[in-house]
């Protein structure tokens, strides 16, 4: 186990990891209040990976996600309020309420967004890459998919592809070893994700995806790897989903003591542990921290709350760029 | 099925099918207890047309015996509801 | 008879086809393990085994074109691709193989596949689940196109559909699944070669198919209260499309209205619509109506989906201006 | 002669820019050699020659873009007759296009349907249904006021007009008045819906200004029992759904109709100073105008057709009559013309006849009367039947006899 070098970068961790537990908790209450429709994969029990990886980059790069992108967004900067709004489906949201929760986009950081199509992120990611390469910019583009992606055929011809023109693009799999009902043994021969990257030349690793630290330790020696120009990289964070795959879901496909097993390995908890032991936390710590993460959920939703509607007229706005008339 | 209509929508359909036997006539000042014939210029062989059109459209068989009560606007809409609710 | 969902009629459907013919095996994403995503296969993997209730890997290209390896190889597959989104990353196999390989081989093979997906939105799932484009399967020669959307069509059309020797598309509009309706079983096997009129009427003529039927009924009914008899004609079948129930019923009332789903712009509508002008030209009293979806991905928010969405309200409004009221 | 052309060179090309002659005029050239270089976007191709024989013209130079099937050599196939050599013009003639493949550039998108924006002037807006309806019933389109779609002419307009287009007529008196002359109806004569009454009436004057200064008319009247008649109507209905009822008035057409098999020479026309018997009986009914105005189509063979088959298309020609959309032969050959005015309270009418007619029959109103039944007073419906005759053709005589026979007919409704 790797140790907390310092007190601060501890607290950093578990802060943000906390942030994504309560925010997507909160979700859940929401959705069953009515105020989240659709669709809404939460990502309870993958928060070290998102908190682990995401600082690894710098705001120069570039992240594409998938439908479970709550904890990335989060993690990647964009402010609480216009998650909660876009969640919402208020104007005010991040991607002005139209994509809701399984579309969160943030042009400033660099984030594009939630697609949700599975694999359909892949493709993308190798491209910005490609533009990457072709102007000279030392940037790395990072593309998570789930263990369901790496059976598309996108999945292959994009490490293939990528591989091929050597470009800056980090693969990172969080593998939560279910593709929606379908657990990995069923839909992959090959259960060793990491291995698939072989095929295709690609250096490749499996991280524990419950320990942020280890998740920490290994994005950053791989960014600096695709950084440094030697071409992608793949990373299989081994990780597991306390909730169901959505807020559909009778979870018939996996028992409960699996889950209650997987529990024992909570991030957070374990995170926790881990820094009362180095005499880095106390109850008052982590209280202090609780009850600020509580403040920033209330005005988060609030700002929700508020915002309004976007107007009828406005359906077709932005459907093609201003230059050309809409429709 | 049936929907029963109210009085109202058979008033506006019994004038409707009598702007069709009377095309040009002013129904808006029709006294609806008063003969058609007697404020319209409607011969018999309009009044059978109307006959025949109140049979397709509202589905009753009405023997000439019958006639008078359907000779006034209030008189048809009484016919045409209770006929109708049976 | 009695009343039964969409959704358990679907499973009823499959059931009977399952246990009807040995060659028969349903494929696709979640429908063993979890039981479908509309639960129309719960329960089918304890009771006919991993062998016959196949969960795919999210490979929708490779599970349909395995579909149609397999009808080629002697068996009688059902492939579930969970909605008409994902089988896009499908359409190569579909329109390259599927309907093609009887024709370009000069008739050698035959592929009696039948594949099954949900379409349509309502649901307030966004732009990239909740597409309707049945009408792009229309377009492809050597297909058939179904589009149930009533319960005994939805129980029966499977089981005719697996009659057929030539591969046949069933798009389920998800909206219906939960939804109730009378089973008429003596109505069982249905045809699958004529368009049926749901409501008759003679001023207007209200043409729709799959999850749209019910807001053109909705919309008759609106219709007759203000004295206006609009009569309700469900397409059933997009390919081959039983034009001729449909001229019968515009020439009765010499007016038109379309209700598609789609996408406005070179939809199913407007296929139907040139059909009618060809055909019926001097019995139009008025240009032939289109309720569409406005051109815009569907938005997540609901009273922008509402607005997109084609609705009662728009086609009665459509029905006025065409009645000149 | 052989001619060398550009072949197609892949799917997507449509021509090739030719880089250079593999052979000189003159050269002998066997099928397969190579002959040119083209260049096309994705590389430079040998072409050989497909023909053996020596080349005679080379029409094609070097550099020069040619489209897919043009003619870029003449090869004289071994063996035959070199032709006289193809005057080279000045100036290289533009190498015609023969290529079958040059695609014909699609025709521009039809602009996006005008929806409310007018057709070009003096195109009008009906749809196809209307317009079907207006040949069918003779209404000009032009005057009718559309309330479809952006003013559109619609099913309904072409209908309402036509019914009411009879009514545009000033109040006529209520003296019958002839027919209108013969030929398309004038109703459906272009101009102003006003000046067309204008018309109607002096076509009605000169009609009976003519049929009173040449008809000596000659007048009888009856008085006729319509007790049986009405009995009979009465339980006859009853049997009859609404839709197939008759109407008193049928009667009364179809005894005027068997009266005249008696009395042939009442159902005759005055042409050249002489009566021609009608072969046929056609009874030209009076038909009021709502807003004034008459016009008495004919129901033809009226002798010859049942109480209900009269019956329909008495209301048939009303109804067109009304709406202004007769047929012209039905305007053209009643032999008589029946009028009926008791339902405006008449009791004798005192027609003039329509020439070329020589005869009209008119009823009053129907009404109770105190008549003798063997020795009884009793209460009788009676009608009043008038005979107006034209006296050159025949006199009272024969007119008694007719009017008796109406009476005679009118007692045994059955046999009608």
């Amino acid at each position: 186990m790797t140790l907390v070098v310092d007190r601060d970068h501890g607290w950093e961790l578990l802060r943000r990891m906390l942030r994504i537990r309560r925010f997507e908790e909160k979700c859940a209450e929401l959705y069953s209040g009515g105020k989240i429709r659709g669709f809404l994969h939460l990502y309870i029990g993958e928060e070290a990976v998102a908190v682990g990886a995401i600082p690894c980059f710098s705001s120069e790069d570039a992240i594409v996600g998938t439908y479970r992108e709550h904890g990335h967004a989060l993690i990647r900067g964009t402010p609480m309020g216009p998650l909660m709004a876009e969640l919402y489906g208020k104007a005010n949201g991040c991607a002005r309420g139209r994509g809701g929760s399984m579309h969160f986009f943030d042009a400033a950081r660099r984030f594009y967004g939630g697609l949700a199509i599975v694999g359909g992120g892949l493709p993308v990611a190798v491209g910005l890459a490609l533009a990457d390469k072709m102007q000279q910019r030392r940037r790395v583009t990072a593309c998570f998919f789930g263990d369901g992606a790496v059976a598309e055929g996108e999945f292959h011809e994009s490490l293939n592809l990528a591989a091929l023109w050597k470009l800056p693009v980090l693969f990172l799999c969080e593998n939560n070893l279910y593709a929606m009902g379908t657990a990995l043994g069923r839909h992959q021969s090959q259960t060793d994700i990491a291995r698939k990257a072989d095929a295709y030349a690609i250096p490749a690793e499996a991280v524990n995806g419950m320990d942020v630290l280890a998740v920490e330790a290994a994005t950053r020696e791989a960014v600096d790897f695709v950084r440094a120009g030697q071409g992608p990289y793949l990373l299989e964070y081994r990780t597991y989903r306390f909730r169901a795959h959505s807020m559909y879901d009778a979870e018939l496909y996996r028992t409960k003591d699996e889950v209650a097993r997987w529990k024992q390995r909570d991030p957070i908890t374990l995170f926790q542990q881990q820094l009362r032991a180095e005499e880095f936390l106390t109850d008052a710590d982590l209280d202090n921290m609780e009850t600020a993460i509580a403040a920033e959920i209330a005005e988060a939703v609030s700002f929700a709350e508020s915002g309004s509607w976007e107007p009828l007229e406005d359906l077709t706005k932005d459907l093609y760029t201003p230059a050309k008339p809409a429709g | 099925m049936n929907i029963p209509l109210t009085s109202d929508e058979i008033r506006q359909t019994v004038l409707r099918l009598l702007g069709e036997v009377a095309p040009e006539a002013d129904l808006t000042a029709l006294k609806p207890g008063v003969g058609f014939r007697d404020q319209l210029d409607i011969d018999s062989m309009d009044f059978l047309n109307f006959v025949i059109l109140i049979h397709k459209t509202f589905g009753l068989e009405i023997p000439e015996a019958d006639y008078p009560k359907y000779a006034t606007l209030n008189g048809c809409v009484e016919q045409l509801s209770d006929k109708r609710a049976t | 008879m009695g009343k039964i969902t969409y959704r358990e009629a679907v499973r009823a459907g499959l059931r009977e086809a399952l246990q009807s013919n040995p060659r028969v095996f349903l494929m696709g994403e979640d429908v063993g393990k979890y039981g479908g995503t509309y639960a129309c296969s719960k329960g089918f993997l304890d009771e006919f085994g991993p062998e016959r209730i196949r969960d795919t890997p999210l490979s929708e290209s490779t599970f349909v074109g395995a579909g149609i390896g397999a009808a080629l190889g002697g068996m009688r597959p059902i492939v579930e691709v969970m909605t008409v989104n994902f089988s896009l990353l499908a359409l190569d196999q579909i329109v390259n193989n599927a309907a093609t390989i009887r024709h370009m081989s000069g008739g050698q093979f035959s592929i009696p596949l039948v594949v099954r997906m949900a379409t349509g939105a309502g649901r307030q799932v966004a732009a990239q689940h909740s597409h309707s484009l049945e009408g792009w399967y229309a377009h492809i020669p050597g297909i058939t196109v179904l589009a149930p959307a009533t319960v005994t069509d939805a129980r029966g059309m499977l089981l005719a559909a697996l009659q057929e020797p030539d591969p046949v598309f069933i798009f389920e509009h998800a909206y219906l699944y939960p939804l109730e309706g009378e089973l008429d079983e003596s109505a069982l096997p249905v045809d699958l070669t004529q368009a049926a009129v749901r409501r008759a009427g003679t001023n207007i003529s209200l043409i729709t198919f799959g999850g749209s039927l019910w807001k053109a009924l909705e919309a008759a009914d609106q219709l007759f209260h203000e004295g206006i008899s609009a009569e309700v004609v469900d397409l059933r079948i997009l390919r081959p499309l039983d034009i001729s129930t449909v001229l019968a019923s515009v020439r009765k009332t010499h007016r038109a209205v379309v209700i598609d789903e789609g996408w406005r712009t070179g939809s199913f509508a407007a296929e139907v619509s040139a059909q009618i002008m060809e055909v019926a030209f001097y019995d139009l009293d008025g240009p032939v109506a289109r309720i569409c979806s406005v051109e815009v991905p569907i938005p997540y928010p609901k009273h922008l989906e509402d607005a997109a969405l084609p609705q009662p309200e728009k086609i009665v409004q459509a029905v006025h201006s065409l009645m000149g009221r | 002669m052989a001619e060398f052309v550009m072949p197609t060179l892949g799917s997507d090309m449509t021509e090739g820019t030719l880089v250079e002659w593999k052979k000189k005029l003159g050269d002998r050239v066997v099928k397969g050699d190579i002959i040119a270089e083209v260049d096309t976007e994705k590389a430079a191709i040998e072409i050989e020659s497909f023909h053996t024989g020596v080349i005679e013209q080379l029409l094609a130079k070097p550099g020069e873009r040619i489209p897919v099937g043009t003619v870029m050599a003449i090869i004289r196939e071994v063996g035959t007759q070199a032709t006289p050599a193809i005057q080279a013009p000045a100036s290289p003639p533009p190498l015609q296009k023969v290529s079958p493949k040059e695609p014909v550039s699609p025709p521009p998108p039809p602009p996006p349907p005008m929806t409310a924006a007018v057709t070009e002037p003096g195109r009008l807006r009906i749809s196809p249904a209307a317009r079907k309806l207006a040949s069918e019933l003779g209404v000009d389109p032009a005057f009718v006021q559309g309330t479809g779609p952006g003013g559109a002419i619609t099913l309904d307009d072409i209908q309402r007009s036509a019914n009411a287009r009879g009514e545009r007529h000033e109040a006529g008196g209520q003296q019958p008045s002839a027919p209108l002359t013969t030929g398309p109806t004038p109703l459906a004569s272009a101009g102003e819906g006003g000046d067309r009454q204008a018309r109607m009436r002096q076509t009605i004057a000169a009609a009976m200004a003519r049929s009173k200064r040449e008809i000596p008319h000659y007048y009888l009247s009856t008085t006729i029992d319509m007790g049986r008649a009405m009995t009979w109507l009465k339980e006859e209905n009853i049997k009859r759904p609404v839709t197939d009822r008759l109407l008193y008035g049928v009667l009364l057409i179809k005894a005027v109709a068997l009266a005249l098999r008696q009395v042939p020479e009442l159902n005759a026309l005055w042409k050249e100073n002489a009566a021609i018997q009608s072969p046929a009986i056609h009874v030209g009914v009076a038909v009021s105008l709502r807003q004034g105005g008459l016009i008495a189509p004919a129901i033809h063979d009226t002798d010859k057709r049942s109480l209900g088959d009269l019956m329909s298309s008495f209301q048939d020609v009303v109804k067109r009559a009304r709406a202004g959309t007769l047929r012209s032969s039905e305007l053209s050959d009643p032999t008589i013309t029946v009028t009926s005015l008791g339902e405006q309270g008449v009791e004798t009418v005192f027609g003039v006849i329509y020439p070329p007619q020589v005869a009209l029959v008119g009823f009053g109103k129907v009404v109770e009367r105190p008549w003798v039944i063997e020795g009884q007073v009793v209460s009788r419906p009676v009608v009043t039947a008038s005979l107006s005759a034209d006296h050159r053709v025949t006199d009272g005589h024969r007119g008694g006899v007719f009017l008796s026979a109406i009476d005679r007919l009118l007692q045994e409704p059955g046999q009608l």
